[in-house]
């Protein structure tokens, strides 16, 4: 699918216009060495804009810290939950981060096993994406317990109380699929990560080198050593995509097993996951071109791979709203009371603000993704991108914050206020997410070298009469 | 250098938390220092029987310390010279309540009545160990959750049912 | 646990509460019986405003019709204690389960705050303790030392006064009988002067309330859900037959 | 030594583990403190019930208390009581936070910065007592002392009338805003104007099975809400009787009115006429089942319907329905509500309601009206009767004219209570000194420069004749539950100390040695009497079985068949109700009424009364006012809109609750918040004392105070303030959607 037809203006170097096949392909006179400097040499280099971007991140991320200690020693009424919405902001941060962390499995595996050769240089961002979104995730079933003293009580372990966890609760689902993914994925990151680290390991040296060696766990690159990576590659990338599957499900079962009007869906399942996946290329596209711009790496992060992210994220987010319509369609044309009361408030109630918000951000993108020149156009991708985000984080609020607020008895209705210790510990795990993806920007190899030179053995260039072909061959 | 930091500081930390535990759990079981040095040995030896100053396990939840006054009415004439008997006298002299510390604490949390205990046949040993022959009070089990369930759940069915719903005990 | 230790009949109970909307004059008394029964913390007119009073029973008024042909009703709403209840699945805890006797039972000491009861609950008679609870001497001697005190980040709800129920079972088995019917009442029951409320075992053919559960009169509360509630209304403006 | 290496051992322990892990709390050492002597009812952790007389209001209820290890934990009605029969309303059950309220008076106090400064000094209660005897004493003339009382203990009433005249004093002046709201007065007048006495009538709610109530909020708070909330139950689904209606008549839908089967809003001030419009139908028509319409006739000779009809803004055809259902019913009943007794024309209203009991021939019958048999001994009888309203303002006028050098105050609170347009607030400055019994420093005792505080009801001994009673005659026992919190002492005590300390005659009216002597004496009279649910062999196990009880009362039921006086042989009065207030300049009709949890206000103090929801807005804490959905149109303000309720007298600020259920001509207003004192439960909650507000104009004929007779007008302000709603605005109206 990421084949691009041939026939381009010639606009040699401009990162932003198709190359010929000689540059997509890195086919140009380039040395091996020439590559990893060029990978690595922007690691090296922090700027002073570095450091100030990591102190704001810091003190944001300190502040967010303040505010979780304050809710904890003064209770969840410092937060602006009420009856009846007694989840709110966290629950629906949770459920994007959540999102957001699909995209990173979507591109690295599937496309892995698809053999999408474009995927090459951008599955480690995807990946240290997936990681870093399931750790702030991870964060919310602690950050809106009211007790959170007593969080492990949620973790089975034997005691003589003959007390157990109650495995009939989503809750537990949730515990149980978001840490098999965060530790699943993060194995998959690192496996990936191994040959590089050996490739850094040898072009550094002080704490770097140490640092390199240790995790490149000696690394030699032996032909038995490529094999065995291969193989588990293999294997993570079949195994990971149910779990990938599964924990977007089961969050979307925290709501669809209540009898909660507008939750109780049977949709939602697949419409969570789809919208995930959604959210999460999205993400992905602007954090690339975010980091592309920063770091340089126009070289390896070129439009034929923003081109073929946008086409997935206009995939995905076509597949959204088709889900969205079949719940929605079903839900209006049902015309139960309190879930006609509900969309009504949607469309032309109070909450029909976030709701046109959510629309509009979320279809707008897609028809124009459908241009190759947006696509292609890192700045336009971005703002589309984000604009995307937006729309799903308003469209996890809607869903989690814009029910509660209604339910079978009118005269227990009500409505929501966040406080400024919600707002903070929000932007807490946007910073901290933000924070980690610098850091690790600048330790890590953001682009997987040992990938691209792979692909580089795919192709060769034969010349037929006066016409280049490329030709790939069959490996992995 | 600093790993060797790094690795007493993680070393005190595990020791802090198995030695606190071990610290608590002793503490819970260990004698309390109560106002007057009073010993039950004594008084069982002299044949009196537990239900006569504890008089109330029968009839209601809590057993019931006896009150100065009960002290009194036998210690008005008996052993009037020995000092922890006159401290005692004190107390009632200036009509005041002796402190003392309870040697089984429950928490507020939990609903507990001897009475039906004694009911069900239990006899004080079988909770407070065989405090006839303590010198000094001490609680010889660490009353916890798990401790109580070991009896409830011997019980036959169905009554055992009952006694492990948490209502039971939870208040 | 009403019938003798030895030959006990468990699981035979079921507690109801029969709530005669006929005799209901929306007097509060049961809700402030509620209060000095089960120490729940008074917050104030700011957080009341919020949404985050504790009243475990609350009476919804609905109005009907226009002026000047208006009328309101009075609906006490407590915990319905539903046999299928929503919210008893949904807790990672166990903090709260259904027990042997018919009721939904919440364990104060065991919820850790997730509030996922508290939506579940289709009725929201879920309360939360969004602070912790304050009682400036001497209030706190009012407490009642059978029920525990619930800090920040709990939920509670109306236990059916519990304690109430235990009190009377214990002096009934220490006199070797069960509890009559009528003799264990909640604290709102035993107050409510037109004798609105009504409690019992629903599973005994002989008791008051399940003959009244029978009335033609009787109906739940969001039937349509089939929650099967331990709560059982009369409607009003007619008489049994 | 080993000892001390223990405790050491301890804290480094304690410490260790606090810092090691979270288990401190494990590690509690707990001190528990047996009693030194035990009283031997009690057994430690157990909770021992003692039998009392709730008195949150005039009622008269008998409880029984919860109390553990010497603490009262619950008040619950007393099931032996006749009156309430095991029942009890919110302000009963909040009894309690009167006795542990955190903002009682702790011992005797003098205000050391003067009066109005805040500032108290304690003084022991020996220097307390000379104080007041030598001011006592020192009076110029005994007619320079005033005693205004209130809610009064019957036992303290009767001391305190005795020391009055024994000092040659006038008679204590009895005023309380309870009292005033729902027409005590006025009903005891019309009770001696209709049966030639002075004894309030019973109405029999249980039996009855049609009542038309004219502006009586029988279920909250007028007269006996208890009991008559208890008949009302078995009214409505007891197996003895079908299924009873009951008719409202009243300008704003009361909770009551909620629970009646029919509401009809009628004019203020012209319920008396829809009285004699049905009584004139009745008659004229011949309704019903009683053949003695011809001797009723007189009664409504000058009425006509239509113009009645017209008056009170009841369509005829409506008056006619109802008519004819009143007469038909087999036990109709009429009742005068206290709303009434609200206006100028208050007492004929009443008079014309309770006219209605006649023509249908339920006086003294079943489901009917009756009086209740008073107590067994005379003794017993004297009770505090509400004053005609003439006497509170006489008494204003003396202390303006300083004519009282000594003003003496219990159990009422004049400054919050009276209107402010009576200038009581401006009048109490110019009294030498004033004296307080309150526990609690309210407005009133603000102003007073000593505060001898009496114990709260459940600290205290007493007793107390239920007015008005029930079937049969009870005298309600009190008695201390606990033993008292603080240095305060019963007013009885201070009286009968009082006499002591001041001799002559006024010991000689006063010999007893103390309040609880007094009490024995008291009820020996009951000893030995046949009618007793109880009795015993000597006077000592009575006061046994009297506190065991708590009161005395008939086995049976005894009803007393009231006669009736010559009033019926005239036509009934008829008076147009006038209003306060020009109606082009003040449209509207000021309605307060007294609120369910805090009545007049005295429950502002107790934390579960104010986050009790009002069952009608549903509001918690806060004030409001309500107008009807049509008048807050036509004004431009919605629900928590904040308005300015003018009156000629005052203003103040309030938030709108929209209400379906009150006339658009009639904005009401519920009494109890606005204290500038009282604790910090009462200040809490913002706003303005609404008696500020009316005028002091008085019903000539029962001369009471007309306290619904005050035209307003309403101005919006633009601004805002959420009320704390249990129920959601969002959803409102509407039970279930679809």
């Amino acid at each position: 699918m990421s084949e691009a037809s041939p026939n381009q203006p010639k606009h040699a170097n401009h990162p932003d216009q198709m190359p010929e096949f000689e540059e997509r392909l890195l086919l140009a006179e380039r040395k091996d060495w020439e590559i990893n400097e060029a990978v690595l040499q922007p690691m090296f280099k922090t700027g002073r804009g570095f450091w100030i971007l990591v102190a704001i991140l810091g003190a944001i991320v300190l502040w967010g810290l303040y505010a979780w200690g304050y809710l904890i020693y003064w209770g969840m009424g410092t937060s602006g939950k009420n009856r009846p919405v007694y989840w709110a902001l966290f629950i629906t941060t949770f459920v994007f981060w959540v999102g957001i962390s699909h995209a990173g499995t979507m591109i690295s595996a599937v496309l892995r096993l698809l053999k999408a050769d474009w995927r090459r240089p951008i599955t480690r961002g995807a990946e240290a994406m997936t990681a870093f979104a399931l750790l702030m995730a991870g964060l919310y079933p602690l950050i809106h317990l009211g007790r959170v003293w007593k969080f492990y009580w949620m973790i089975p372990y034997p005691n003589n109380r003959f007390m157990w966890p109650n495995f009939q609760s989503p809750l537990m689902w949730d515990l149980v699929a978001i840490f098999t993914y965060l530790i699943g994925s993060s194995l998959y990151l690192y496996l990936a990560l191994i040959p590089d680290m050996a490739m850094a390991r040898d072009y550094t040296d002080g704490w770097r080198f140490k640092l390199y060696r240790v995790l490149a766990l000696g690394w030699r690159g032996t032909e038995a050593e490529w094999h065995k990576l291969h193989r588990a590659l293999g294997i993570f990338s079949v195994a990971i995509i149910p779990i990938f599957l599964s924990v977007h499900s089961i969050v979307s079962w925290d709501f669809a097993v209540t009898v909660q009007p507008r939750w109780h869906s049977t949709i939602f399942a697949p419409y969570f996951v789809i919208g995930a996946v959604y959210s999460g290329l999205s993400a992905l596209a602007s954090i690339l071109i975010i980091v592309r711009r920063s770091m340089r790496l126009q070289e390896f992060l070129r439009s034929e791979h923003f081109d073929s992210l946008g086409k997935l994220v206009l995939v995905a987010g076509m597949a959204w709203v088709y889900f969205w319509f079949a719940g929605f369609i079903v839900e209006w044309y049902g015309n139960e009371p309190i879930v006609r009361e509900l969309i009504h408030e949607e469309v032309s109630g109070r909450l029909a603000p976030f709701f046109y918000l959510q629309m509009s951000a979320n279809v707008i993108p897609i028809i124009l993704l459908v241009f190759k020149r947006i696509r292609t156009t890192p700045v336009l991708l971005l703002g589309t991108t984000l604009l995307v985000n937006v729309g799903m984080f308003t469209e996890r609020a809607l869903i989690v914050i814009g029910s509660l607020q209604r339910n079978d008895l009118p005269f227990n209705w009500g409505s929501y206020r966040p406080t400024w210790v919600e707002i903070s510990i929000v932007a807490m795990t946007f910073a901290g997410f933000a924070l980690l993806y610098t850091l690790f920007s600048r330790i890590i190899p953001f682009v997987p070298v040992w990938e691209i030179k792979e692909g580089r053995l795919r192709y060769t260039l034969r010349r037929i009469g006066r016409l280049l072909v490329p030709t790939a061959a069959e490996m992995e | 250098m600093n790993r060797l930091w790094l690795f007493s500081f993680f070393i005190l930390s595990v020791v802090g938390v198995v030695v606190g535990i071990l610290m608590t759990r002793y503490q819970v079981l260990s004698a309390p220092e109560q106002p007057i040095a009073y010993s039950h040995k004594i008084h069982v030896e002299a044949g009196i029987q537990c239900l006569y100053c504890h008089s109330n396990p029968l009839r209601t939840d809590i057993a019931g310390i006896p009150s100065v006054k009960k002290c009194m009415g036998c210690h008005a004439v008996i052993a009037t010279d020995s000092p922890k008997v006159q401290e005692l006298s004190g107390y009632w002299e200036r009509q005041e309540p002796v402190p003392w510390v309870r040697v089984n604490p429950q928490p507020d949390f939990v609903y507990f009545s001897h009475q039906p205990h004694l009911g069900a046949g239990l006899n004080c040993e079988t909770c407070h160990g065989d405090v006839g022959r303590m010198t000094v009070t001490q609680s010889v089990v660490k009353m916890d959750m798990g401790w109580c369930l070991d009896c409830h759940l011997k019980e036959p069915q169905p009554k055992a049912t009952r006694l492990a719903d948490c209502l039971a005990c939870h208040k | 646990m009403a019938k003798d230790a030895n030959q006990s009949v468990e699981g035979s109970i079921r507690w109801a509460l029969v709530v005669d909307l006929d005799r209901c004059t929306g007097c509060q008394a049961c809700v402030v019986a509620c209060h000095a029964e089960n120490n729940m913390q008074i917050v104030g007119e700011k957080e009341a405003a919020y949404g985050r009073w504790t009243h475990w029973i609350i009476i919804h008024r609905y109005w009907e019709g226009e002026y000047p042909n208006v009328k309101a009703r009075f609906m006490p709403v407590m915990c319905q204690q539903c046999t299928e209840a929503p919210c008893e699945p949904v807790c990672p805890v166990f903090a709260t389960y259904h027990n042997e006797e018919g009721l939904n039972a919440q364990i104060y000491n065991r919820c850790i705050g997730t509030r996922f009861c508290g939506n579940a609950c289709p009725y929201k008679v879920r309360v939360y303790n969004w602070f912790r609870p304050e009682f400036p001497e001497p209030l706190a001697e009012q407490l009642n030392p059978d029920v525990s005190i619930r800090t920040r980040g709990i939920i509670e709800k109306c236990t059916f006064c519990i304690q109430r129920i235990r009190r009377t079972e214990i002096d009934a088995r220490a006199e070797g009988r069960s509890p009559a019917d009528g003799e264990i009442q909640p604290a709102c029951v035993q107050t409510c002067p037109t004798s609105a409320l009504l409690f019992g075992d629903l599973n005994d053919p002989d008791s008051r309330v399940s003959q009244l559960a029978h009335s033609h009169r009787s109906f739940r509360l969001l039937p349509e859900l089939g929650t099967d509630p331990g709560v059982i209304y009369l409607k009003g403006g007619e008489v049994n037959v | 030594m080993s000892k001390k290496l223990t405790r050491r051992d301890f804290i480094k322990i304690t410490a260790g583990a606090t810092v090691a892990t979270g288990l401190a709390p494990a590690a509690r050492r707990v001190v528990i403190e047996p009693f030194v002597d035990p009283p031997e009812e009690t057994l430690p952790g157990q909770a021992t019930w003692y039998a009392s007389t709730c008195r949150q209001c005039p009622a008269g209820c008998g409880i029984v208390v919860r109390t553990i290890n010497g603490r009262a934990k619950k008040i619950e009605g007393n099931p032996l009581h006749p009156l309430n029969q095991g029942k009890l309303c919110a302000r009963g059950q909040a009894g309690l936070q009167v006795l542990y309220n955190p903002d009682r008076l702790r011992n005797a106090v003098r205000q050391s910065g003067g009066r109005g400064s805040r500032k108290y000094e304690p003084l022991y209660w020996t220097e307390a007592l000379d104080l007041l005897k030598e001011k006592v004493a020192s009076l110029s003339h005994p007619g320079r002392l005033a005693f205004l009382g209130g809610l009064m203990p019957d036992h303290v009433y009767q001391l305190t009338d005795r020391l009055l005249a024994a000092l040659g004093a006038a008679p204590a002046v009895i005023y309380d805003l309870h009292s005033t709201l729902e027409g005590r007065g006025p009903a005891q007048q019309l009770s001696q104007a209709f049966f030639g006495t002075g004894d309030l009538p019973v109405y029999d709610l249980a039996q009855s099975d049609a009542v038309f109530s004219f502006g009586a909020n029988l279920f909250e708070t007028w007269m006996s809400p208890v009991a008559q909330s208890v008949a009302f139950g078995s009214m409505r689904q007891g197996a003895l009787s079908g299924r009873g209606f009951i008719v409202q008549f009243e300008p704003r839908l009361s909770a009551t009115g909620a629970s009646a089967d029919e509401w009809v809003p009628v004019r203020p001030g012209a319920e008396g006429f829809v009285a004699l419009a049905i009584g004139r139908i009745i008659v004229e028509e011949r309704l019903g089942h009683v053949g003695s319409h011809r001797d009723h006739a007189v009664l409504y000779q000058n009425v006509d319907v239509g113009e009645m009809s017209a008056a009170s803004e009841v369509p005829v055809d409506t008056l006619r329905r109802l008519a004819k259902a009143f007469a038909d019913a087999d036990r109709a009943m009429a009742i005068p509500g206290g709303y009434l007794a609200g206006q100028q024309n208050g007492f004929a209203s009443m008079l014309a309601v309770q006219a209605l009991n006649l023509v249908v021939a339920q006086i003294g019958r079943q489901g009917g009206v009756f009086l209740s048999t008073p107590a067994p001994t005379v003794a017993l009888r004297n009770k505090p009767r509400v004053n005609p309203f003439s006497d509170v303002l006489n008494l204003i006028n003396r202390m303006n004219a300083g004519e009282v050098d000594l003003l003496i105050i219990h159990g009422t609170n004049p400054v919050y209570e009276l209107p402010a347009a009576t200038g009581f607030a401006e009048a109490i400055t110019r009294v030498p000194y004033v004296i307080s019994f309150s526990p609690f420093v309210d407005e009133t005792a603000v102003w007073a420069d000593l505060i001898l505080p009496d114990h709260t009801y459940l600290e205290s001994w007493g007793y107390q004749v239920p007015s008005p009673g029930t079937d049969r005659p009870v005298i309600s026992g009190q008695q201390p539950v606990v033993r008292p919190l603080y240095d305060t002492r019963s007013t009885a005590q201070v009286l009968i100390d009082l006499a002591a300390r001041l001799g002559g005659s006024a010991a000689e009216a006063i010999p007893w040695a103390g309040e609880e002597t007094y009490l024995q004496e008291m009820i020996t009279g009951l000893y030995g009497s046949s009618l007793g649910a109880f009795d015993a062999r000597t006077s000592a196990g009575f006061w046994t079985l009297w506190r065991q009880y708590g009161g005395w009362w008939s086995e049976k039921e005894i009803r007393r068949e009231p006669e009736i006086t010559d009033i019926v042989q005239k036509p009934l009065p008829m008076s147009a109700p006038q209003y306060f207030g020009d109606p082009e300049e003040y449209p509207f009709h000021l309605h307060l009424y007294s609120s369910i949890a805090l009545t007049d206000g005295r429950g502002a103090n107790q934390p579960w009364l104010q986050e009790t929801p009002d069952p009608m807005t549903t509001v918690q804490w806060g004030m409001w006012v309500e107008l009807n959905p049509q008048t807050a149109e036509s004004l431009g303000v919605g629900d928590d809109d904040i308005v300015l309720v003018e009156s000629p007298y005052s203003a103040l600020e309030v938030s709108v609750v929209i209400y379906p259920g009150i006339r658009p001509d009639v904005v009401a207003i519920p009494i109890g918040q606005g204290h500038q004192d009282y604790g910090r439960f009462a200040q809490a909650v913002t706003g303005s004392n609404p008696l500020g507000l009316l005028a002091p104009v008085t019903d000539p004929d029962a001369d009471s105070l007309a306290w619904g007779a005050t035209r307003v007008r309403l101005l919006p302000t633009g601004r805002k303030k959420k009320l704390a709603r249990l129920e959601s605005l969002d959803g409102q109206g509407r039970e279930s959607i679809g």
